[in-house]
């Protein structure tokens, strides 16, 4: 049974206040495909996780579609500066920076990989992010060392939207170059939807099935997304879109932004053409 | 003070990459040129067996040529030895096996609090900064942290951080204008760079300038300044200068 | 600069009273040539760690080298049956056998690996194993969910022995087929010992450095011991030797265990020659 | 009552490969040849989703045909669909998303509590039992814990285990002679084979018998047969009866 479904309708299946883990980190290997029908479909009040984000969390704070980011670093890589979208919003009050260390981010998916509501972290025992986040807590060892432990407490995403280079139809999906954190997001969250930039034949993911990140039977649903990750990049498939990226950052007006937004929808909805469906 | 056969930046790389000894463990993130220069700088000058970590997680990429903007891209898997990725990195430093690590912030004290959070008050910021990734674990448990800043100037280097983000391991701080070592609990000038002054470094430090006596920055060689082409021909170092 | 070392120098940093973690699963990829040595230096008082052991820990017990055991499972597989020496030790009372559910022994490893002094674990919330052993304890969950939270204590290996398919000078090492537990335990202990079926060439590691399972950089030291997983199997290269197996688990007496201890010697020395060392 | 035309292994196969439902998450561990052939029957039969997991972490294996004395070893990996190690199947039992645990032990009482543990008390015991491998995770959080077991007497059913290693989930019990379901906190006889008897199953049963009726256990078709051939030429699943 193949879990084939458009973007249109992956993305439907998104909820406003749903709690999403993005894959990829700053500018690499973003949904971007994904995140941009978000912004179409209007989705609001979302929850975004991330240990690294860039231009994916700009870009739905530029339209509104955020309440809160828990993620230890937002901002485009030296080159493309700060994200201005995402600064302004939370400067305004509009979106909740629940800043983590990116361990942290990493230490709560895990949590929520083992379906525990806290996890032990090491590390973080010093300064500011403790006093201001009650997603921190610092308890007494029970086991009786004597030392004190931060604890943080899990991120458990409603769904994770994770772009991969290949998968078959049952979403089997291989990812090449860095995974960043990606397998273990696939693993904290109630719901997984890939986008990939191609979807093969069963027999071939089987050929390499010990390649294999994310097995099918944690996947929802499989999105057919060529350039799904642009501008931002895709190892060995294509790199960041340079002119693209600098043409986001330069617009300020919403009226701009969504124009940015629908000069991808050829390309979004691309993948549609030519897939054999359900 | 010699005029430029080399630049701040070719300094500041030289002075980081003598910082670095052989069979340390060295982890760098994103938007590092500076410090992933350094790494391989050390490399090829005194240090074989240093082990390069990153975010994509390549250890001891085999070259840094290609990595362009990013300093966190797929390109430093390629020969590589091992797949060794940010998860793991930081549990490495946890158990304290990870000596160096390269971080940054926006604002310091001269008591090694870092800022990389906000200007102004946490809930609602003056100004939100892109947050201190993994600087909150990283620094207290790294055996040292060296923090590399691109600016120095009265509104990096202030009396009073406006938020902790964390403090710990801070080793060595390198500026365009001087190195401040952490000892004793608080900031001191190591050493000035040729290329300024006392007067300088004091005129664009918000806190008082704690030293023993005044040394100077030992400058790249011409054997570094050749090396540093050879390893970043396209001169990514300076790409936060720009 | 190359950490090949002998086996013999490689068991002699094994202290008496360590904390030792035995990689591979049941009657798989356990590094016998490395137990053999322990048992014929005489090791005594070490503390055993592993998910599912057999053989290793059987032969171990069945010589007095161990004080206690960590492990969910101690038995051979179906065929061969139970582990005799282990199950005598434990109740004559010279082994302390400290049960856990196989995922309380990784849930420990986690936590050693994370350098945390616990780790909550879901599901071992009711039964004697959470009353009899004071490597669990229950507390409230902090965060105020209201639920009660099962904490497993870190289980810190001084040293953990793996035995691989592959590896260079330096240790990078890659396993074929199952893992099992091994690169979590390279992970959680102090040092690490590899041995490996074949010593290959840097470049030959290289050229395939995405399949590393353990980087030489967490690697104290590499023993060439061809075969050194026999009689136990390892994926691809050999089957579990019956005869040899069967041999065991008929002897009862000291000098019988000896006799077949002894009988490897040749064997497991075998890798020792013909390596270029240091 | 039939005489052999199957075998009472070849009954319990069946019966446990009825119990699965198409596309359920199925795990099996080491030392598990009888449910490790009823997956792949069930599989053949009527639920071609399931999803087949075992502890070298071979998601869906092609075969079964090689796993010869072990249960556990790599063969398992041949021609799987991806690899998913023990590790993160214990993970996905937490999180609630294993369906089906196999599970055994050495004791069993009417409450469903499971010994696997020890004879006699924990920290001197009369016999050291193999230990319950994952069962004490397990149990509690697959949705349906299988226990199937090949001896059936009273020194397995009894009246009060020595040792309680978990209890939880447990959905039946399948022994040569019965099948127990566990509903409102005991241990109901659902089924007696038709092999054996109301008094068999009394008289080898260390606790008191509950039951709503007498049913018997639905005997292998020729298909199964056929099938249980094809799957298991070597005839692993009877093993444990040897």
């Amino acid at each position: 049974m193949s879990k084939i479904i458009t973007l249109n309708e992956a993305v439907a299946t998104i909820n406003n206040g749903d709690t999403v883990g993005i894959g990829g980190n700053v500018l690499h290997r973003a949904p971007m495909a994904f995140v941009r029908e978000m912004a179409r479909q209007k989705k609001k009040q979302l929850k975004i996780v991330k240990t690294a984000g860039a231009h994916d969390i700009d870009l739905l704070c530029a339209v509104g579609a955020v309440s809160s980011v828990d993620a230890g670093f937002v901002s485009y890589e030296t080159k493309y500066g700060l994200a201005e979208h995402y600064r302004k919003a939370v400067q305004s009050g509009e979106v909740i920076a629940n800043e983590h260390a990116c361990y942290t981010v990493i230490c709560a998916l895990r949590g929520a990989s083992m379906n525990v509501p806290f996890m032990p972290v090491k590390g973080l025992n010093a300064g500011d992010l403790l006093l201001e986040n009650d997603y921190f807590i610092v308890v007494e060892d029970p086991f009786g060392s004597g030392e004190p432990v931060t604890l943080v407490k899990s991120i458990l995403p409603d769904v994770a939207v994770i772009h991969v280079h290949e998968c078959d139809k049952n979403g089997n999906s291989i990812i090449y170059g860095p995974k960043f954190e990606d397998v273990l997001l696939s693993r904290a969250a109630k719901r997984v939807i890939i986008t990939t930039e191609q979807i093969v034949p069963e027999y071939k993911i089987k050929m390499k099935s010990d390649r294999v990140d994310i097995p099918g039977f944690l996947v929802s649903a499989v999105v057919h997304a060529p350039k799904g990750a642009s501008p931002c990049s895709c190892y060995q498939k294509y790199d960041v879109d340079h002119q693209a990226l600098s043409s986001f950052i330069a617009r300020k007006e919403k009226a701009e932004i969504e124009a940015f937004i629908k000069s991808y929808e050829t390309k979004d909805y691309a993948g549609e053409r030519g897939i054999q469906k359900r | 003070m010699k005029t430029s056969l080399y630049r701040v930046v070719d300094l500041m790389t030289c002075a980081i990459a003598n910082m670095l000894s052989d069979h340390e463990t060295v982890f760098h993130g994103v938007s590092s040129h500076l410090p992933m220069v350094a790494i391989q700088l050390a490399k090829q000058k005194h240090a074989p067996n240093l082990v390069h970590l990153n975010i994509p997680g390549g250890v001891n990429p085999a070259s840094i040529s290609e990595e362009c903007y990013s300093s966190a891209s797929g390109n430093l898997l390629k020969g590589a030895e091992a797949y060794f990725p940010l998860e793991q990195i930081f549990d490495l430093s946890m158990r304290g096996k990870l000596d160096v690590a390269f971080l940054s912030g926006v604002q310091f004290d001269i008591h090694g609090n870092v800022n990389a959070s906000v200007i102004g008050s946490y809930k609602k910021p003056k100004v939100r900064l892109p947050g201190g990734a993994g600087s909150a674990v990283l620094i207290p448990t790294a055996k040292k942290a060296i923090i590399w800043r691109t600016k120095h100037d009265r509104r990096t280097f202030v009396e009073q951080v406006d938020f902790i983000t964390t403090r710990g391991n801070v080793w060595k701080i390198v500026t365009p204008l001087c190195i401040f070592i952490f000892k004793n609990g608080k900031l001191h000038l190591e050493s000035i760079h040729p290329t300024s002054s006392l007067e300088e470094v004091k005129e664009n430090t918000g806190f008082e300038l704690l030293y023993d006596d005044i040394k100077f920055t030992t400058p790249p060689t011409e054997e570094d300044l050749k090396l540093l082409k050879k390893i970043d021909p396209k001169d990514f170092r300076s790409l936060e200068f720009k």
